[in-house]
């Protein structure tokens, strides 16, 4: 088949899915045929986005568009489809991670009311049509759209327990952030059309060598990353968002939807590059959010919010990278974080399947119980610390020599590593190590093959995808990574290795009290606790923006309207008081007629 | 002699103007009607005097016929029913004697404003010509016309008709 | 010949003669015939200006205005006898309902 | 026949035959008002089919004169913009007669009245003669306020403030309040119309009320357009909601019955919005243009002020009123800014506003209808009885905010690029914070109404949307979507009228150089 028409049918067949799931009440009532339908379309997707990638490595490039808006009988905004070394290996990464997880889902959540579960893959199939659209967009406009796509199908399935208050409000606060970075984001859009008269990717990046774009322009567009990949101040919603369904937070907030700022970052590269100054302030924010997480990821003791947290971190680490102009390095790392994240939120699914608890205090010795669970978490766990041979490792290394040159960046970089690397072996050790702590880890057990299959095809990927960073950067021609052990790698080990070390140390079997918080850590503890980002927030909500509505509201009912109701009433008291004027009396009111017959005749007489 | 024609008109008008007063300000109602059956029969004469001779003959058959006809009946028939002669309101005298009066000077300060014009001589016959404009020019309004009598007529019906008749 | 204005203010007089009628009159049926008055007036105007243009419009106005006019009559009469029916009276105050 | 007479006709037509019908006869009622509007909406649809895109323009023109001696004639015509307005009153009568499937008392009458208004809002929409377009909007607004009365609901808002003492003999809140309000404040505006289209009549010598034979021959000073312009932008905008007159909007709307707020939110305030731009901007460009500042400044106030007011708001009704007074505040921005965009996206709201308010108020009939309140903050869990209705509602609210694959998407987007294109960049600030409060409020009040935990014993027989309920919603669902994806559907003719119009605004033709791109 034609590239063109795999192209479409990849972004169209999920889309078709999800109307046919949605809309077709037989379908939709039973849940594990709208789920097998789901999945089986996302496979299809999955070997035609692989024929694509092919293609693509063999040098092959499809621009199709067509229009969507006009203005003054021209293009305004198009829709089409690019195949590029940039896009294809998004599009396998969004299928295959999307297949893993609906296939893990038909297991995970197969308790679930038949309706619900129809529901659930809709909205999973409208996903995978959303980001594919997002991936294959020819221009920014067409990205947004699909980006703000993406958003509305986290808030559908955050929400989809939405009986549970707390489903509600991490949906719609998800929501409402993401929409408060996309309105920055469009105004960007607009400035960008405004001065550059075309969002073409191709375009942009010729004219952005010529005229470089404002750091304001530029920031802006960043906003809109900052929401949607949970950049500080901006990633309030995702921890929040770990309400939906664990396979939910694999695929879109972990894997791919929050990884889609990052693929803008390196989609539109040129056009941040062409701002120095605006790249600085990118790889602050990135390195900053990754400390920030990580630090917070240490005092998490809901294995869903560690995890959560990390991929904050991991994000940071990416936005970074770019900042730093390390756009191969973002992209390799967001491919293997993909993997290696949405492992391990399916396998920390698992571990919750079988305890029926989020607290990695009520765990314990699972790895009696779970032993190829174990394995699984435990290749994620080295695939994030870093450690050689692991997929992470690679990739991390690529991220932090591109941060060699900024020694402050460098450091924090560094530090990060240890910290995720202690964070997560923390999560390893008190999960499945020691004794069971609660009756659910008492009598846990291993899940199905149908969510045990997806995982181990995962854990492959998360330990070789390394070994492809040279194939990876031919094809997407960003650059070539020259990878080699250097300085920077060897100190990443070494700061990882003390990470689990202390992970050991002070949560292993032998501690005291294994899921106490350290003593160093107390402070973090106490900050985290107070929650000040999430208190300025919510103050902005209840008193700004509920307060201005209040005062509006009453100045509407009261002035504005009370004025058109003071007219209302003035005509009512003068209407009463000319109520004596009408008699009811039929010659009155002909004599009335008549005064007002002199008085025109007389007044055409003078003035005729 | 160009005030010889005038003198029928002075008469007709003269009469015509004295029985619309006794119209308005008899107090017998009965009488009322016949003045203004009178009033009728004189315009008729006026109407002769204009060479419009049709009209006079409707006016004359219809108006002051039937019309007064009806009048009559119904003055006869309330005034049986009640038994009683309700008087004139003299309070509004003088508050309609102004206005009619400066209606009148009004209109009269208009007519005479106007350019002088007259009568044209009939050159075919008036009723000839009436009949051309009815049949072709307001064929149409004509026959809405018979329509609004008839519901005319039997929207009357409805209106006086006994309720349990 | 007699001027047409002469006709338009004999038709005045009688047309203020009826205002007057309807401004005075308490009884409803006399309302009406002053009505007639003034009718009758409208339709000598209408014939003296309708001969003075000489080509038929006005006297087929007039005769228009006749049959409304006799429409008109019908239903006002067939108001008066309903009105002395449900109120015993014809008197236009007692029939004031329009009043607020 | 003439096909835009047929589309005016029908639905007047319709309600002749159901006046003839014996007075029990419902179901044969609603037969006959739904063909008329379906005679109605298909001719609407094959008006857009045989329209000739490529040449673009007024087509399909009919001239009948009515009273020669002043100018005044029949005269009909579509262009680009009515292409998609026709539609939009199509798609929103036939859903509204739908909806109103539940009417009980004097159901007659109300189907009358409904068509009646109707085909007033048609004529409207392709009228070239301004007396005649002037006689139509009256008989669009004038069936309000009985059908606001007769059939409104009542609920009482207590009174407090400065203003209160002097208020409470008003008895706000009541059906009949509300319908007076709405018809004296409408009235009001009308009368501004009167003057500014008189005063158009008479700058082109008294000679004709063709808008398109006045442009030829209408000599007007800068110094009377200066007037002029005002008083039809205050006249066509308080039934567009202009702030400060939009107030006659949340009593009226949330008091009238289902169907009638679907057309009044839906179409009706269109009516207002279209004659501001087609007979305000167009016919007098120094007027539109000296004006522009202000009107632009309004429209951002009617934007934000609107967004939060519907925020305070608890009664549902009242939140959809709000966010109509707000988004129609998008729309005269997008005229304010006299750029292609901006003007696109003015028409193109006016469209998508429409569709998603007309689905609004349908839902919110329904949920009423089942769950007998309207207050949001004792709702809650619904969507465990009505998930159909839930979905849609949530569509709505999307289309609302503006999300991108919802026809709201589309329109937003172009007026806020217009708004940042025009003279007055700083425009689209408002415009975009606007937005943004939107899905605040809006997913506030999903969230309260569908989701959470469903409060047990207090709502009986809920129940999902059946049978003939779905009709009116899932059309509008359906639209809201299709639009979003696909909005050349409509935009294509939208942008060939703007154009055209445009050009004669600021003087100089505004279309793209180069070869035109063949649709």
């Amino acid at each position: 088949m034609k590239s063109q028409a795999l192209l479409l049918l990849v972004v169209v067949l999920p889309a078709l899915c999800a109307g046919v799931t949605g809309l077709i009440p037989y379908v939709r009532r039973r849940g594990m045929l709208a789920g097998t339908l789901s999945s089986l379309t996302v496979l299809a997707t999955l070997v035609m986005s692989l024929v694509l990638l092919g293609r693509a490595n063999g040098g092959e490039k499809v621009i199709v568009n067509v229009q969507w808006m006009p203005e003054a009988g021209k293009t305004l905004a198009e829709f089409g489809l690019r195949l590029d070394g940039i896009s294809a290996p998004m599009l396998v990464v969004v299928s295959l991670v999307a297949a893993m997880v609906q296939i893990y889902s038909l297991s995970y959540l197969h308790e679930e009311p038949s309706e619900s579960l129809g529901r659930y893959f809709t909205w999973h199939s409208l996903f995978v049509f959303s980001m594919q659209a997002l991936v294959v967009s020819t221009n920014l406009m067409q990205l947004f759209g699909a980006w703000e796509l993406v958003g509305l199908c986290s808030y559908l399935l955050i929400g989809y327990w939405w009986a549970k208050p707390s489903a509600g409000k991490a949906a719609v606060k998800a929501f409402w952030v993401n929409k408060f970075g996309d309105a920055a984001f469009l105004i960007a859009i607009i400035l960008f059309h405004a001065q550059y008269k075309t969002w073409d990717i191709d375009a942009l990046e010729n004219q952005v060598r010529v005229t470089p774009p404002g750091a304001l322009v530029v920031l802006l567009l960043f906003m809109g990353v900052m929401s949607k990949s949970a950049q500080f101040p901006l990633h309030v919603w995702l921890p929040d968002a770990m309400e939906g369904p664990t396979p939910v937070s694999a695929l879109l907030h972990a894997a791919t939807m929050v990884a889609a700022g990052v693929y803008l970052l390196v989609r539109f590269f040129p056009v941040f590059a062409a701002n120095a100054d605006a790249l600085t302030v990118i790889m602050y924010i990135g390195i900053f959010t990754a400390l920030f997480a990580a630090l917070t990821a240490t005092v998490q003791t809901d294995v869903k919010k560690v995890l959560a947290y990390s991929t904050c971190s991991q994000l940071g680490y990416m936005v970074a990278a770019v900042g730093a102009g390390g756009k191969l390095a973002a992209y390799f790392h967001l491919t293997t974080h993909a993997f290696f994240k949405a492992l391990l939120f399916l396998a920390a699914g698992s571990i919750i399947h079988g305890v029926h608890s989020n607290e990695l205090p009520a765990m314990g010795g699972l790895w009696k119980k779970m032993k190829l669970t174990t394995v699984l978490f435990g290749i994620g766990v080295l695939a994030i610390a870093g450690i050689p041979g692991f997929s992470g490792f690679f990739s991390k290394d690529l991220v932090l020599e591109q941060l060699e040159h900024h020694t402050v960046v460098w450091v924090v970089g560094l530090l990060t590593a240890g910290l995720t690397a202690y964070y997560m072996g923390k999560a390893f050790v008190l999960a499945f190590a020691g004794e069971a702590r609660s009756d659910g880890a008492a009598h846990a057990h291993e899940s199905g093959l149908l969510m045990t299959g997806p995982m181990v095809l995962l854990a492959v990927l998360a330990v070789v995808a390394g070994f492809f960073a040279n194939p990876f950067a031919r094809l997407t021609h960003l650059a070539e990574p020259g990878f080699h052990l250097t300085t920077t790698g060897i100190l990443a080990l070494v700061l990882a290795l003390g990470g689990l070390g202390a992970a050991w140390l002070f949560h292993g079997p032998r501690a005291k009290d294994p899921a106490a918080v350290p003593g160093f850590l107390a402070p973090v503890d106490a900050l985290v606790k107070a929650g000040l980002v999430d208190r300025f927030y919510e103050w902005s909500y209840r008193v700004v923006m509920l307060g201005l509505a209040k005062i509006i509201g009453w100045v509407d009912r009261y002035l504005v309207d009370g004025v058109m109701n003071l007219f209302g009433w003035v005509a009512l008291e003068g209407g009463a008081a000319l109520r004596v004027v009408q008699t009811g009396r039929a010659p009155d009111y002909v004599f009335a007629v008549v005064v007002g017959l002199v008085a025109l005749m007389a007044w055409g007489y003078v003035g005729g | 002699m160009s005030w010889l024609p005038m003198v029928p008109f002075a008469l007709l008008a003269s009469a015509l103007l004295a029985c619309a007063w006794c119209v308005v300000t008899s107090d017998d109602l009965v009488h009322s009607v016949l003045w203004l059956a009178l009033t009728l029969v004189v315009t008729a004469g006026v109407y002769v005097q204009l060479q419009a001779e049709f009209i006079a003959a409707v006016q004359v058959l219809l108006y002051a016929g039937g019309v007064a006809v009806l009048m009559i009946f119904a003055v006869l028939l309330t005034k049986r029913l009640t038994g009683e002669r309700i008087p004139h309101e003299s309070g509004n005298r003088v508050r309609a004697a102004l206005a009619s009066l400066s209606v009148f000077g009004l209109l009269t300060a208009f007519i005479l404003r106007m350019p002088a014009s007259y009568a044209q001589p009939a050159q075919r016959s008036a009723t000839k010509v009436l009949g051309e404009r009815f049949l072709v020019d307001y064929a149409l309004p004509f026959e809405v016309l018979s329509v609004l009598l008839v519901a005319t007529m039997i929207g009357a019906i409805v209106i006086a008709r006994k309720e349990d008749a | 010949m007699v001027p047409v204005s002469s006709y338009m203010l004999l038709a005045a007089g009688m047309f203020s003669m009826g205002l007057y009628g309807v401004l005075t009159r308490k009884n409803v049926l006399g309302i009406l015939l002053s009505v007639e008055l003034m009718a009758n007036a409208v339709n000598v105007n209408l014939v003296a200006i309708g001969r003075s243009l000489g080509d038929g419009r006005g006297e087929a106005f007039a005769l228009f205005a006749i049959a409304l006019t006799v429409a008109e009559v019908v239903v006002g009469l067939a108001i008066v006898i309903f009105l002395h029916r449900s109120r015993r009276s014809i008197d236009v105050d007692q029939a004031a309902s329009m009043h607020g | 026949m003439h096909l835009l007479t047929l589309i005016v006709l029908a639905p007047f037509i319709a309600a002749m035959v159901i006046i003839a019908l014996p007075d029990r006869a419902r179901a044969a009622t609603r037969l006959v008002a739904i063909t008329g509007a379906g005679v109605s909406l298909a001719g609407a649809i094959a008006t857009i089919l045989q329209y000739d895109l490529a040449r673009g323009g007024l087509q399909m023109q009919k001239v009948v004169p009515l009273v020669p001696s002043l100018g005044i004639s029949y005269a009909v015509a579509v262009d680009g913009w009515s292409l998609s307005l026709l539609l939009l009153t199509g798609i929103i009568l036939f859903a509204g007669c739908w909806a109103s499937w539940t009417v009980k008392d004097r159901d007659r009458d109300f189907y009358v009245l409904l068509l009646v208004l109707s085909a007033g809002v048609f004529g409207v929409f392709v009228s070239l003669d301004m007396f005649v377009f002037f006689l139509f909007y009256e008989i669009a607004v004038l069936p309000m306020y009985l059908l606001i009365g007769i059939w409104g609901s009542t609920k009482k808002v207590e009174i407090q403030g400065p203003l209160a003492p002097f208020l409470k003999r008003l008895d706000i809140g009541g059906r009949e309040y509300a319908a007076m309000k709405l018809t004296l404040m409408l009235l009001m505006g009308s009368a501004f119309i009167l003057v500014g289209i008189l005063a158009l009549y008479m700058a082109g010598g008294g000679k004709t009320f063709n808008m398109e034979l006045l442009r030829g021959n209408m000599v007007m000073s800068r110094d009377t357009q200066l007037w002029v312009f005002p008083a039809l932008w205050v006249g066509f905008g308080t039934l567009a909601g202009l702030f400060p007159f939009h107030t006659w909007s949340p009593d009226g709307h949330a008091a009238a019955p289902t169907a009638v707020s679907m057309l009044h939110a839906g179409v009706l305030m269109k009516l207002g919005a279209f004659g501001v731009i087609r007979v305000g901007m167009v016919m007098l460009p120094e007027g539109a243009q000296a004006w522009a500042l202000v009107v632009g400044i309004v429209a951002s106030i009617n934007v934000v002020y609107g967004a939060f007011s519907a925020m305070s708001q608890k009664d549902l009704k009242y939140i959809i009123a709000y966010s109509s007074v707000s988004h129609m505040g998008v729309v005269m921005l997008g005229a304010a800014t006299l750029t292609v965009s901006g003007w696109n996206g003015a028409v193109f709201q006016m469209f998508a506003h429409g569709i998603m308010t007309g689905a609004f108020f349908a839902l919110v009939g329904l949920i009423y209808e089942k769950s007998h309140t309207r207050d949001v903050a004792s709702m809650g869990g619904f969507a465990k009885f009505m998930p159909g209705i839930s979905v849609v509602f949530t569509l709505g609210c999307l289309s609302s905010l503006g999300l991108p694959g919802t026809a709201g998407f589309v329109a937003e987007f172009l007026v806020f690029l217009g708004a940042y294109k025009s003279a007055h960049g700083w425009w689209m600030l408002p415009g975009i914070l606007g937005a943004f409060i939107t899905a605040i409020y809006v997913l506030k009040a999903t969230r309260q109404i569908f989701w959470g935990p469903f409060p047990e014993g207090r709502f009986e027989h809920l129940e999902d949307a059946r049978g003939t309920e779905w009709v009116a919603i899932s059309m509008l669902a359906v639209c809201l979507v299709l639009f979003g994806f696909w909005p050349n559907l409509a935009l294509t003719g939208v942008d060939k009228a703007t154009v055209e119009y445009l050009s004669r605004v600021v003087g100089t033709s505004v279309a793209a150089a180069g070869p035109a791109l063949v649709p």
